[in-house]
């Protein structure tokens, strides 16, 4: 096991002709984060899908840990309540954590059985949070995980990510607000046009 | 500092089976896709029969043909969703990332297909065979054909919903790539019925299903997967 | 050299690129000669057939035409298997580039076979296994055009095209065997590896050179085609900017 | 064992059984024929059904083919040589193989007179060719 | 300080013609959509001559049935997706919102499909007679009832698809509130194909298609219209 | 025309039994700019929709005038472009802003013919609140319109509020972050809970 959590080498993304990001050195270690920011468009969401691999069409390497992916499309069925959407990333990534647990740690608690199409965005966001609970990776990847939340959801991402980071995790996010975490270094992309 | 656990990987016999819980949950909740194939399969032979004039004898001689015809479109159409919602939500990225090993699930998710199409279809086809007038005597091979052959039927076309998922222009797509799949199916499944209503053995033919079956389950599940690995990708 | 540094240099568009260069002109003047003496003697010197006179010289182009349209599927889907489990980007280039010859070389054993059809059999088409399962060929070529169309990016578009190339070739035993049920009007086969052809050498030469010729001309325009695609493909690399330079690509 | 070997052995013998049925399953098939018409036993021995659209097969018996009527209806008889033979008739184009002798594939209705009704006949040809000359060395008809 | 201008209404032709337009333009953006129907037709009907062994006899006297039920099969999948990308991406409650009178892009929706769909098929039908050996004189009759009748399934189609937009069973839904009521197209139409090959007249069943046809026209937009705003009210 | 652009009376509504909101009394006239702050899931979407005229189960009356509504869904179909979807809804409002310019204004140009599918997901939110300005409404109703823009975008909504009210508009938005427009009221949800 490498001592890094990720490390990119000469990264470098072309899409729709225009160069969104080249030569990138990334390296993350345990208990940091790394916070990428930019103006729309200019290569966040496609930066972290290179690394969560989802993205193939990149030159250069990236090397990361088993990472958790949290992107603009939430990963929770619509159809399923809460509950069974978090089930079934316990079946997924074998872990046993309780679910309740969780659900109430995000705020839901009382909503476990709703189906998710009946909560309010916002809702149904922190449903999505409730993974990075369920499947223990040590590698966050969030794509604005802000989105749609309130204040309390705000400090709710904050003190998720700073619990992660104290028990030995990294998280790498893509914001346009600054989270503030300890710990945190920013990147920022778009900046050569 | 504490340390992180890793994933660990879940015996698949239970992956398997989470899988297949979850797939039949969402059926449940969405009975249209539960549905579907079958109001599919009646109404449309219901249709046959209102458009022949219900006469007997026009529709008996085609009638193996109509059912085999409408299982397959049923079946295609309804194959068509199997992946699509979850591409939609990202359940289907989340899916890629994290099972391991990946084609279990896949599997799960064909099986549960199979169950609410191909093996309600075979259950009821002998209704349906008896709206079109065909002998009661041939019902057992038509049923026991599509029980061979639908398998086959949602493992292949499987193959083609995985390549399509992510593509605006699926549905046609779709339609190319998995009808040629399905025609050994159709043929040897049509004819089965058509040579016992014309009293001849029909062994052959069931054998073949069997075969083409088997070779789907085999060799489907790690093409999906990795058809799915793709529409992901983007 | 050893197996392994041919499989890593096989790997290597670059290497392919230099090593084709003489084949094309081998197979391709072989094909032109073996095409030609044995279109000439089958439509023209060849006996004719007892029975079914003149028309049996369809053979001489129907029969090339059938096989080649399946080893090329074949080609593909081994190129298939070797890009989903190798990631040989040299086999993505040839599934790409073997569909339009495939494609054409099936239309036109369909085609033969309809025009063989009507004087022989009574009709021009008959729904039989070997017609049907030649149609599905051509249907899965055309999946394998459209599918490529479709997907954007060229390295998903690749992947996707092996998985069905992949899949397709359950088509292939079917179409081979198909003869061997008792319905099929067409006859099977009158090569063997196993017994003497079912006819005189002064028939089956002909046929014989026009296999090999069609081969010939299989490779030839695979390894041209190819060519093209690597170069079009490699197009950023400093190798094709110093070959483009030098005038020599 | 590692649960990530676990699996891939687990796939590996998925892949092994799957393949080793289905190819047992081809040659049983393969060894079953798949007959897709009656033979001349089966229209004679009552075995087909009456009146129904059918297929059957049978050899030309020899000089056993009559015009009738209109210059395009044609009579004859089918035969298996094993002693069970039908009458066809049949109205339009013959193929060119059509002949004496000759495998023919015939569609159409069985009369309840025995009298089989096609609308369609199909020359089955076998996989030998040879030069006119050379068919008549060994004594084959040549039309 | 300024005032702000009221959103003037369009004139009811320029509406009209704007939403064609744009429905036409997203059509040849997701080919899916224009292909669809077309391509369900030649399919679905090759599988029939192949399911049946390619028996001219066989095939002759059901193809009107055929064909006609596999148009109406065509529409009503086509129908499904009229209303449904629009609901997702949210342009449908704006169209509901923002346009004055709101039946006449509707209107046009309709239309549009009508011409991927109905217009298409109609206009290719006849090869699809050919390869069921339709006898080539009653293609004239075949292409008339359809283009006649193909406008009702798309008008009384919309109504369905308005009322099952906006729910996840829609499918199954759409296909119990439509059939039914394309029965009587079914039935006059292909009564009237059937009818030209045994050589009686079908002047009525023309007349029937007629009525129909213009009773939809007249009655449609308005009901898909409310029942748009039905299905976006949530 | 009444001197107000929004006024509801007894307004509540209830959801999956659970009141959101009970009794508002709202007036917005020309000029004003009304903030809904609440917690997730405390009604501030539902209080738009209800507003629009999307969701007529609600208790009271309310009188609009003719609004813009500008929710959680885009109203921008991913099939076409930028430029064709705002050709269609001038088609549809009647108003023959030109297109290039108010793509340009939000930040859009040199993206007017890219299908909206393969734009980030600020640059899809960029064009939908192109509609603005392309619907000219005296009423608008903004569900979050801050959602996944960057800090320009930030500025360019508060700016486009700003002159909207200015010109005698009114807005009607609900918002996470509270926006900094001039005659700014705010109405909080959820607080009876
Ligand atoms: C459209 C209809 C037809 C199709 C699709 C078709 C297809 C094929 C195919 C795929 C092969 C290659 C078999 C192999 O590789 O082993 C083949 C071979 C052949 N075909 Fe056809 N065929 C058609 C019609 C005919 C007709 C009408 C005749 C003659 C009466 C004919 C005579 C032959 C012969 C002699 C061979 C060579 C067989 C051998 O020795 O292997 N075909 N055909
Ligand atoms: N489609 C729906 N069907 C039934 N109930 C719903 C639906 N959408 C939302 N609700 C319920 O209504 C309540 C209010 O939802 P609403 O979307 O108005 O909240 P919101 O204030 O906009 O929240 P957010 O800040 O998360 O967007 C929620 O508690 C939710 O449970
Ligand atoms: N599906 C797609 N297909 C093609 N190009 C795309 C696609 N998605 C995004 N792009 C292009 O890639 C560029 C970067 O997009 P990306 O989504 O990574 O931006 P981002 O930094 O996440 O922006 P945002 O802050 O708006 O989320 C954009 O300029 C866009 O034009
Ligand atoms: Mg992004
Ligand atoms: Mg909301």
């Amino acid at each position: 096991m490498s001592e890094f959590l990720l490390t990119t080498a000469d990264l470098s993304c072309e899409r729709d002709g225009r160069m969104l990001f080249s030569d990138l050195h990334i390296t993350l270690s345990a208990g940091e984060c790394l916070q990428v920011m930019g103006p729309n468009g200019s290569g966040k969401s496609t930066l972290l899908r290179c690394v969560a691999g989802l993205f193939p069409d990149f030159d250069g390497t990236v090397d990361a840990q088993p990472a958790l992916y949290l992107g603009h499309k939430l990963g929770i069925s619509l159809l399923l309540s809460a509950e069974e959407n978090l089930r079934w990333y316990q079946g997924l990534a074998g872990q046993a954590a309780p679910v309740a647990e969780v659900l109430e740690r995000v705020g839901m608690a009382g909503y476990e059985r709703v189906v998710c199409q009946r909560l309010s965005a916002g809702q149904q966001r922190r449903v999505g949070l409730a993974r990075l609970l369920i499947c223990n990776s040590p590698l966050w990847l969030l794509d604005e995980p802000l989105t749609a939340l309130d204040e309390a959801g705000h400090r709710l991402v904050t003190g998720l990510i700073t619990d992660h980071l104290a028990s030995g995790g990294g998280a790498f996010c893509a914001t346009h607000l600054p989270l503030s975490v300890p710990q945190a270094g920013t990147l920022e992309l778009g900046m050569s046009n | 500092m504490g340390m992180i656990a890793v994933p660990t990987a879940t015996s698949a016999p239970r992956l398997f089976w989470s899988q297949f819980q979850r797939e039949l949950v969402s059926v449940v909740r969405s009975k249209e896709e539960a549905l579907n194939p079958l109001l599919f399969l009646f109404l449309a032979i219901s249709l046959f029969a209102l458009g022949a004039g219900g006469d007997p004898e026009v529709l008996q001689n085609i009638a193996p043909a109509i059912i085999w015809v409408l299982v397959l479109l049923a079946n295609m159409m309804s194959l068509e969703g199997l992946f699509r919602r979850d591409y939609e939500d990202g359940t289907l990225e989340q899916l890629i990332l994290l099972a391991e090993p990946g084609f279990v699930p896949v599997l799960a998710k064909i099986a549960a297909q199979w169950c609410v199409s191909g093996l309600a279809m075979t259950l009821l086809a002998p209704i349906a065979g008896l709206i079109l007038f065909l002998p009661s005597t041939v019902l057992p091979t038509l049923m026991i054909t599509l029980l061979l052959g639908t398998p086959a039927l949602s493992l292949l076309g499987a193959v083609g919903a995985a390549l399509t998922v992510g593509l605006r222009r699926g549905g046609v797509l779709l339609a190319i790539l998995v009808l040629p799949l399905y025609v050994p199916v159709l043929i040897f499944g049509s004819s089965a019925v058509i040579q016992h209503m014309d009293g001849i053995g029909t062994q052959a033919q069931i054998y073949w299903l069997l075969a083409i079956t088997m070779i789907s389950i085999t060799l489907a599940p790690f093409l999906v997967h990795a058809a799915l690995k793709i529409s992901v990708e983007q | 050299m050893t197996l392994k540094t041919l499989w890593h240099r096989l790997g290597s568009p670059r290497w392919f690129y230099q090593i084709s260069r003489p084949w094309i002109y081998v197979l391709g003047i072989l094909a032109l000669v073996l095409l030609v003496t044995g279109t000439v003697w089958g439509l023209v010197f060849a006996p004719m057939d007892y029975q079914q006179h003149d028309s049996f010289r369809i053979m001489y182009v129907h029969v090339p035409a059938a096989m080649v349209a399946q080893s090329a599927y074949i080609v593909m889907g081994f190129a298939g298997v070797l890009l989903l489990v190798w990631r040989m980007k040299l086999a993505d280039m040839v599934l790409a580039t073997v569909v339009p010859f495939g494609m054409s070389m099936t239309v036109f054993a369909l085609v033969t076979g309809a025009v063989w059809g009507k004087p022989t059999w009574g009709a021009w088409w008959v729904w039989d296994a070997r017609t049907t399962s030649m149609l599905v060929l051509l249907f899965l070529y055309f999946g394998l055009y459209a599918l490529r169309q479709a997907i954007a990016r060229p390295e998903a578009a690749a992947r996707a095209c092996a998985v069905l190339a992949v899949v397709g070739m359950i088509n292939i035993p079917i179409i081979k065997y198909s003869v061997n049920f008792a319905l099929t009007l067409h006859q099977k086969a009158s090569f063997t590896l196993t017994e003497a052809p079912s006819m005189p050498p002064e028939m089956w030469l002909p046929l014989a050179l026009n296999v090999l010729g069609v081969y010939c001309l299989f490779g030839a325009n695979l390894l041209s085609r190819l060519r093209l695609e690597i170069l079009r493909r490699e197009r950023g690399t400093q190798w094709v900017r110093d070959l483009v330079l030098s005038g020599s690509a | 064992m590692h649960p990530k070997r676990r699996n891939r052995l687990f796939s590996v013998l998925f892949l092994f059984a799957g393949a080793g049925i289905s190819v047992a399953f081809v040659l049983v098939a393969l060894n079953e024929n798949i007959n897709l018409f009656y033979p001349p036993d089966k229209v004679v021995g009552g075995g087909a059904p009456v009146d129904t659209q059918i297929r059957a097969g049978g050899m030309v018996l020899e000089g056993s083919i009559a015009r009738v009527g209109e210059a395009l209806d044609v009579q004859f008889v089918l035969t298996d040589y094993q002693g069970s033979q039908f009458p066809v008739i049949y109205s339009g184009i013959l193929p060119d193989l059509f002949g004496e002798g000759q495998g023919v594939l015939v569609q159409g209705r069985l009369g309840a007179d025995g009298l089989f009704r096609a609308h369609q006949v199909l020359a089955k040809h076998d996989e030998n060719y040879m030069p006119p000359e050379l068919a008549d060395l060994k004594g084959l008809k040549n039309e």
